[in-house]
């Protein structure tokens, strides 16, 4: 049932609008619209109705263990919407003078600085609105600073062939040629690859670590100091940094930029694909570049930098601030996790993610990586149970739907065959993570004895297995009546 | 620890079963140089200190009477709206990557492509870009990729300013050249004298804002023929409220826009500061494969019955990687579900009324202010629900001087058009009430307080063919 | 699973309480708690699952409709929340003195001028907390006005037989004798028994109108006129308000004493029992003993008049104010309908009763009182079903709730059997109207073909039909350990 | 209209199937005389001018800094209580009459009565009465119903004496007597003294308030044990937050106590002028079928799952009528819900610490008022987390003084104890820092300005053997 399908011609809430606003009988009416737009027209109540049954239809993290690799979907805190929902913070124009917003710059502010000593670099600017964009802002950051010094032959990205799909495709945006490095059968980049690809050509060289195959890169200072010899900027995609939460600072290992993902590490909630805010740290030399508006502290006065103040910078990416919200949801998080909170938060990540790989490989399933450590995830293949069952990653993802969990990424990152890429987070019981352990034995179970019944899956959801292939075919992308 | 569940129990008891001897031991392969020391925070607060706090800062930002729009516009929200839009199956759910355990977010994404279609005029929607001016500048390479030759883009000076520094933020590095198209500073509005100056040039597209940034209605039919005319693509932008009232870009000229796009804050998003919005955008049928972000489309599941699911992602970052058309992943997803919320609430009636309330309030604040000696509005073209009004006195001064009074007056808009001298954009949405207008016009009146003309300008700024 | 399932020792949110508050050394052992007591020990994230996921077990009026007779359950508006629940009114202490209040007292006062004038009563009291302590405080009212008179030996209380169970409930609570008089063929009161029932020992008629037989009581003026001649006084119990909303005031008619339901007719939400509220409007010759606390206006300032302003009042029947927050929603809701809309709100209630009536008629039910007008609810009996088939009026009910409807009110009245008492309310579309109608025809064919297949309902709901009996026979009130 | 769905022709179709010419026709059996004019109450408000109405009406009360108790506390709520409890399937149902459809609120409610149990140590739970006052009025009725021969209960004068005044409405008409039990004035408690004159004389129960009504703890063991001696039943009456720290009414004295009632506000529900809150009582198991109010039981389905459902119905008034236990009906569910969610995210570790925390807070301000010369604590036992302090100039100007500080200073107790001259009730709970409590006495210090030594008191209060 769609929202339209309620809808009555004529019904309406007038409460919510204006009673009888006089007509616009001072615009000519070449200016003005014919017929309403195809709206549907519903009550408050039905309305209501209408979106808490489909909000139902959801997991979530409020209802599900929802351990999606690369994704952090941990516990948000309740308390930081209340917070940052209060009227004042929502009223505030984003163009109201800074004497009207020194509450919520503060929180801006020391959000900023506990950035810059959790990931030790010299710079953070708050305003990229996801993970992507402050990726976008940091290769920017980079190219700014090659052509600064002149230096304009580097128009190629080194991007490992693990990362996330929004690397290459960000260095592309920037554009940059995209060169990918190979991984070694240990999970870790490949030197020899990266030192045959790296030259004056190289602008910088993308990582992310622990890596989107759930391993810590051992050879880190000699990756980024392979990059640095060729005269390339090194990039650090902090989507993982919950597993190294007050253990390692990319700044102090000499990175020159990194994004962090506020909605991943700090605990903002993903609203079903955003918001979310992509903060970026910059080492000393990018400083100048960093994208607008910063936030300043002058005596005891929080103020925005602007173009004035920040002339080489490579510019805005949003008309205004970002996203506040969720901005200040981390910073609520950040608050309560304190001091003592955050490389806790990495040792528990870490502990049950290395907890559910050994008992998952307990349990026969196949680590992609069985002799390293899990970082915050890791990678178990289907592979072998795919070739004696034809049952695969996603029919296993689609029988846990049945189960009750959410299933882990599938087919990322694409290097391993058949891969469930599983993050659990710190806020899960140990419970959580046993009863899930046992569902993938069960499943397991079903393979064997009954394959047809998984690749069925799922069956106890509003709706069976969905035809992709059929919706790309023939899109419906609206809806255009009765 | 807030938020971990785990008891030291629990912690030996895992460690044991992965064979480890302390928590430590799960960081071995961590290269020993690279740790780092203790971290340099605050100490951790409870929550009822973190709430006292931040009950305490926003306090501290009190309460404001607000006539301030230029991009970001304060309307009433109906408060089922956040009251639904928070709740814990939408609000922590991710990206719905597993369509079947999904099917709430994914439905209501449908029914806001659907909406924002219908609402644009247009055939198909995605399902959010980060921002207003962000999905300007997604549209911009949207169109260079579909013209396939040509890398310039038509800019009228009166596109949001800021809006317009974001896009060249964005497509700069892609050597696509923004040209600004010279807007008539007695009319506030792009005039067919500057297009002359074009005609005949290659251009991916025009763009053409509505209502530009100061308020003021273009001609759009005269803009969007004129781009067709010359084989330009039509980039419109949009104040999705404005469209309960004004020609949705669909209906443009004689074939309508191409590519619509705008800040979607107005449905349902509260001012916060500045975020989170989102941008939408909305496309002729045959480019909906050359859009950025996510879509979804209805399809059937294996009982033939229907559902949703994300749908064309061959265009998207995690399948064609650097080939991809845009690196937009997370997006702005819950604002397009308050949004979808929004519009279901007040349907279209309710819109309307929300628009042309919008547009009286506006113009009973100008008529009041414009009684003012020594005030006078800029511009003559028709508005829809801002205008730049000119001040015989500095405007900054006038500004500080609203606030000592509780208002926020209206943006300083010198900064960006310093040829308007001492001029600010204001703002009466449909929030504002008559007590409320009366009291900004008297407080102005004082603050103002002696009589002024001010010269008319009548030349085209900035100078045609000038470019960033 | 119960929350005490989850439960881990030594688990907790630290975050929640206080840090390391000392120890109460000052207080003597023997005061002390020697073992906490056995709550369960669960993260906030396992909390929020549990309940997130139990709610989601509910029929609501957000998730269905809900045409539960006598109970009014109207669409809750959400604006009503969102304001009742502003942080400056949540904090305000009860004993807060009143220049701390006066927003809140604004509201209250105008609250309680707003009833006056709806019921045509001299005086409102708003600190009932539900109907039945409206009622009570009614009751006691009356019994005051009597002794205050001298009028000793009045010690009955006359009460329909399809009276609501709290009116007989109450007036025994008061130190009454009910007498219960039937109702007529035509669910109209039987005016010779009541004429045989009063007498000097009648203290006061209690009334319910329309009354719970869903029709108008056509001679409510005689049956007033019976009473007060008695020397009686007249109580009219307003749950079922919304239908006369604007047409007809009970003040107006002569009676005594009113209390009405705000979470029924001033749609405040029911909150899965409660809180309600039951003010109580009274006529001028009760206005002495109206409990306390009021609340006055004296100088555009509001006041709470006590025992010192009010000597005679019957007392007071809580600590405070009473349900201040659902008289804070009452009040939005009420300022929304405003003048023009309290008539509306009666006359769509009745349109949608009726025609909810009419159409379950023509699909061949049963209406308990066919020649009647529906009021704002109506009754139908399955009785003949049950004889053909064995299907109930409870049957029915259960496999309602497989078709998504919650079943309607049955077995009361007692009057009528196998009755289903249905209140659709004015919020309710013709649309779900219409459905509800095709699901009982759906169901009424079930019962003639398959029996067994409605006795068995529900299906699809968390748990098939419960034992009522054995809970009752073997009480398991409290979870006593694993 | 607001929140009526019906277009003209949705009745137009309506009526046509009534049979009916028009709405005005199916009120035809309303009697013309009784038809009332039209009503005159204020016209409507659209959301957005409610809105701003009500947000005018919250500004205008302010915030304070509270130092208020005397039976209802401000403690810090976890944010996910009320944003979980308000959820719409717990927040619009009702009753849960069909069990199968409410699951939801009965499982919570089971959890709920299986907390409040383990919490005062008894047995059994309902699932709420209206508040903590008319609980006492409901346990006294129990008591008299349970005991069968006496109609008369000695209640301490110690007890809140707001609860007094509405327990005698409530029970008054049942010709049940309340018989006051003195004090000992310098103690602040009820003592043995006392207790004798009572000896040998039938009551079906003696009310025992821990902490009473000054913040002073009683003699519970005692007492009970004195009552249980003279075969009268035990009515504990309790805040639920000090059981976080005080022996559990279960564990008073030999036997327990039978039957135990008190205000569950402290338990997530907000101040809110005093409503609503929730009444709670626990019991012995032999008493349960004498208890009013809901309760819920554990049982099987068809299929032999567990499930819950309304049990013991055969005592309410739906059933019962006129020989129901009690009148309830609507009870206070939702607050049960905050209530369940409270505990269980508090925990028993939680609530220890809050109530130690509340504890030392109270400690810590008397410590620095008592250090003001003129400022005395009234009585001598040990108190949980409020006390009577004694002040030699007239309260109410002292606490007009504090109230310009912003402060909420306490409750002048003379109104109900004029033997204590000028005298406050305060109580600094958990969400007090050190910096309030400080602020706190230096405001007092400076208005109290000299010294004085308040008269110790030797009298029991009220003189022994009064009653009501
Ligand atoms: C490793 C990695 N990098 C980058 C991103 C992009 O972040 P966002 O989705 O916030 O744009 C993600 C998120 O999916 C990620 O997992
Ligand atoms: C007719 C009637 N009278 C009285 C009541 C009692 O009201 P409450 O449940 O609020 O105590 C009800 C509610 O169920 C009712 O329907």
């Amino acid at each position: 049932m769609l929202i339209f399908d309620l809808s009555q011609p004529g019904r309406g809430n007038p409460a919510l609008a204006p009673a009888a606003p006089p007509p616009a009988d001072d615009i000519p009416a070449a200016y003005l619209r014919e017929t309403p737009p195809g709206w549907p027209e519903v009550s408050e109540m039905d309305a209501v109705r209408h979106y808490t049954r489909l909000s139902q239809k959801n997991f979530s993290i409020d209802t599900h263990f929802y351990p999606l690799g690369s994704c952090t979907m941990k516990y948000n805190p309740r308390v930081a919407n209340v917070l940052a929902m209060q009227r004042e913070f929502l009223a505030r124009h984003p163009l109201a003078p800074e004497e009207t917003g020194q509450g919520v710059l503060a929180c801006l502010y020391e959000l900023q600085e506990m950035l810059k000593e959790i990931t030790g670099m010299s710079g953070v600017a708050l305003s990229p609105m996801a993970g992507a964009q402050g990726e976008f802002a940091g290769v920017a950051m980079i190219r700014a600073y090659h052509r600064a010094r002149g230096d304009e032959g580097r128009n190629e990205i080194i991007v490992p062939d693990a990362a996330h799909g929004t690397n290459p495709a960000t260095a592309a945006m920037c554009g940059y040629r995209v060169r990918e490095i190979p991984t070694d059968g240990n999970g870790d980049i490949d030197l020899d690859a990266l030192r045959a690809a790296v030259g004056p050509q190289t602008a910088g060289l993308m990582l992310t670590n622990p890596s989107t195959l759930g391993v810590f890169e051992k050879t880190i200072r000699a990756i980024q100091q392979i990059a640095h010899d060729a005269g390339a900027l090194t990039y650090y995609d902090g989507a993982n940094l919950n597993a190294i939460l007050g253990r390692v600072r990319p700044g102090d290992m000499g990175f020159d930029v990194i994004h962090v993902n506020l909605h991943k590490t700090f605990a903002t909630p993903h609203g079903g694909g955003g918001p979310g805010a992509g903060p970026v740290g910059v080492s000393e030399r990018l400083l100048p570049y960093l994208p607008l508006p910063l936030i300043a502290c002058e005596n005891a006065n929080y103020r925005l930098l602007d173009e004035r103040d920040r002339p080489h910078s490579i510019g805005r990416l949003s008309a205004n601030l970002g996203n506040v919200g969720v901005l200040l949801r981390a910073y609520v998080y950040m608050r309560m996790v304190g001091k003592e909170g955050m490389k806790r938060v990495a040792d528990i990540a870490t502990l049950n993610a290395n907890y559910l790989m050994a008992e998952l490989k307990a349990a026969g399933f196949a680590a992609a990586y069985p002799a390293r450590r899990a970082s915050h995830e890791f990678i178990i293949s289907i592979k072998e149970l795919k070739e004696r069952t034809g049952v695969s990653a996603m029919d296993v993802a689609k029988r846990l739907l049945d189960y009750g969990f959410h299933a882990p990424t599938t087919y990322f990152p694409m290097l391993v065959p058949e891969c469930l890429l599983i993050e659990p987070t710190e806020t899960e019981t140990r419970q959580t993570l046993d009863s899930f352990v046992a569902a993938m034995q069960a499943i397991r179970a079903e393979a064997e004895s009954d394959p047809a019944l998984v690749k069925g899956a799922p069956y106890t959801l509003p709706v069976r297995r969905l035809d992709d292939v059929k919706a790309a075919r023939e899109p419906d992308l609206a809806w255009r009546g009765a | 620890m807030p938020f971990i569940p785990h008891t030291d129990d629990d912690i030996r008891a895992m460690l044991a079963c992965i064979g480890a001897d302390s928590v430590e031991e799960l960081f071995d392969e961590i290269p020993a140089e690279v740790r780092c020391g203790e971290l340099n925070l605050p100490v951790a607060l409870n929550e009822m200190a973190v709430t006292r706090l931040m009950e305490e800062r926003a306090a501290q930002d009190g309460r404001w009477l607000n006539f301030s729009g230029a991009g970001a516009y304060e309307h009433h929200i109906p408060a089922a709206v956040w009251q639904l839009v928070t709740r814990g199956e939408l609000y922590t759910a991710y990206t719905p990557y597993q369509a079947e355990a999904s099917q709430g977010t994914l439905q209501i994404l449908y029914e806001f492509q659907s909406m924002m279609a219908a609402l644009t005029g247009m055939a198909v929607s995605n399902a959010t870009l980060y921002d207003g001016a962000s999905a300007l500048a997604e549209a911009v390479l949207m169109a260079v990729r579909a013209h396939k030759s040509a890398k310039r883009i038509l800019v009228p000076a009166t596109v949001h300013p800021v809006w317009q520094e974001v896009t060249r933020t964005i497509v700069g590095a892609q050597d696509i050249e923004l040209v600004t198209l010279p807007y008539c500073t007695e009319g506030g509005h792009s005039v067919a004298e500057a297009l002359a100056h074009y005609e005949g040039q290659e251009f991916a597209a025009l763009v053409i804002p509505q209502p530009n940034f100061f308020g003021v209605l273009e001609e759009v039919d005269l803009l969007t023929d004129w781009a067709h005319s010359q084989g330009i693509r039509v980039i419109a932008v949009v104040n999705p409220v404005s469209l309960g009232l004004l020609k949705p870009p669909g209906r443009w000229g004689a074939k309508g826009a191409d590519i619509v796009v705008g800040e979607g804050q107005p449905l349902g998003a509260p001012l916060s500061s500045g975020g989170p919005y989102f941008g939408f955008m909305t496309c002729r049928q045959e480019l909906a494969r050359q859009m950025p972000g996510r879509i979804v489309g209805r399809t059937l599941d294996l009982d033939g019955k229907p559902g949703f699911t994300l749908t064309l992602q061959a265009r998207e970052q995690h399948i064609r990687r650097g080939k991809a058309t845009s690196n937009i992943c997370t997006n702005q997803g819950l604002l397009a579900s308050a949004a979808t919320l929004y519009m279901a609430l007040l349907g279209p009636q309710g819109l309307a009324k929300v628009a042309r309330a919008c547009h009286a309030n506006t113009r009973a604040l100008l008529e009041q202010v414009t009684a003012i000696p020594g005030v006078v509005r800029l511009h003559s073209e028709p508005y829809f629900h801002e205008a730049v009004i000119a001040l015989d006195v500095p405007a900054q001064e006038v500004l500080r001087a609203l606030r000592a009074q509780g208002i926020v007056g209206g943006v300083d808009v010198s900064r960006w058009y310093p040829e308007l001298g001492d001029a600010i954009l204001v703002c009466a949405t449909e929030t504002r009430t008559p007590e409320d207008i009366q009291r900004y016009a008297e407080h102005l009146g004082r603050i103002v307080g002696r009589r002024n003309q001010g010269p008319a300008c009548t030349k085209l700024k900035p100078s045609a063919a000038s470019k960033w």
